[in-house]
């Protein structure tokens, strides 16, 4: 299940309605992102998301399919939100539940490494001073990379 | 031919999307920045260094050298940030 | 943070704990293991976990200490259950908190992989006709080993 | 010294722990086997395969040529499975 949405999300919801809509679950993983106090040494006013509606919703279900077809999954979903949002704020949420751990953990972990570079949001950051387009991390790239084996 | 901007380009050309007239000889993406940056110096300066810049046709990640057809919807951003 | 008790937890209660104790959180990566519904194809009736006291919580301490030396981490949480448990109950939660999300998805694996084969924890399954202590299974040996790299 | 048994170790003795007392003799994990296999055939049914028994010397986990001393806490049981 995908959802691209301005409002706050509520793991625990989540997690109640996978339980309740698959049966055997032995594992479930979760990942949330969250908007940090500070950029780089500054203290971070807000960070905004923009988006690309309608190809976010493409990419996250491409995403979530890809996860699917590798990994042996009961269930998944993937939560992000855009517009304003305030440090301390969630950002991101994935769930994979699975049978057994290494599914659970390992989809979890493809999931969110694949939304860092194939998400198509952008993040705009403001501090007292100025505001930063927030550049993509050659580090994400990689980490994208290493699922490609 | 729809074209939308995100993120830095967006705020660089002071628009989010535009409709655009192509011609038959824009054929591929190439041809459509080059039409873009002989419009002004925003352009210009937008498109300066493509290699930060990525597009798609459709919503799907395209190359510069894709084929574009006058009902596309092509989009210019730099490199997602999502997560 | 370590816990070994009889009793249920709430994932949700934990990371409220966690995001009110440490700043500047970015990544919460979660594990969940929870009781199936079957043991190979039969119907399972419950599972009593048996564990070693004392033992445990050593051991759930060193486990925890050990991801704190390996990823730069805010915070974890440990939770393990023991006693008698039904299909559905949750039996253990691992919670990391980081900066980055690498740091938070990768120490939290590594706890619940620790936690399978160092954790001094023996399962017994009834199903209708018969109880059978669970044995450990090889696997588990092999996602311990990939930590020693 | 108090030895503790877990999981089917447990249940085949019948017992989760017992006081024994050791003589100087008795210097290792590996002699004091040797000891409760001569007591009776549970015991020996037990440790037949010593390969699939884990054990620990006051709750850390230890190897069959360990010293032990009579002030120390045993333990054996089959490989973990936490989680």
């Amino acid at each position: 299940m995908i959802k691209v949405q301005k409002n706050d999300f509520s793991l625990n919801d989540e997690m109640v309605l996978l339980k309740k809509r698959y049966n055997n679950i032995g594992a479930l993983s979760s990942f949330i992102g969250i908007v940090r106090d500070k950029r780089e040494d500054e203290k971070l006013l807000s960070m905004t998301l923009e988006h690309y509606p309608g190809m976010t919703e493409k990419m996250l279900n491409k995403i979530n399919n890809e996860a699917i077809n590798r990994w042996d999954l009961l269930g998944t979903t993937i939560i992000h939100r855009y517009g304003k949002l305030l440090p301390g704020d969630q950002i991101v949420l994935v769930i994979s539940a699975s049978k057994h751990r290494k599914e659970a953990i390992e989809s979890c972990h493809f999931i969110i490494d694949w939304l860092k570079t194939k998400g198509p949001f952008w993040k705009y950051e403001k501090t007292i001073d100025k505001g930063y387009w927030v550049d993509a991390k050659s580090q994400d790239l990689e980490e994208e990379l290493k699922w490609n084996n | 031919m729809k074209v939308l901007y995100f993120s830095w380009i967006k705020d660089k050309l002071g628009k989010s999307q535009e409709e655009i007239q192509i011609k038959d000889n824009i054929k591929t993406i190439n041809d459509l920045i080059i039409l873009l940056k002989n419009t002004n110096e925003n352009y210009k300066d937008v498109f300066k260094d493509i290699s930060s810049i990525k597009v798609s046709i459709n919503m799907e990640t395209a190359k510069y050298e894709d084929s574009i057809q006058d009902n596309d919807e092509i989009a210019f951003f730099p490199p997602m940030t999502g997560g």
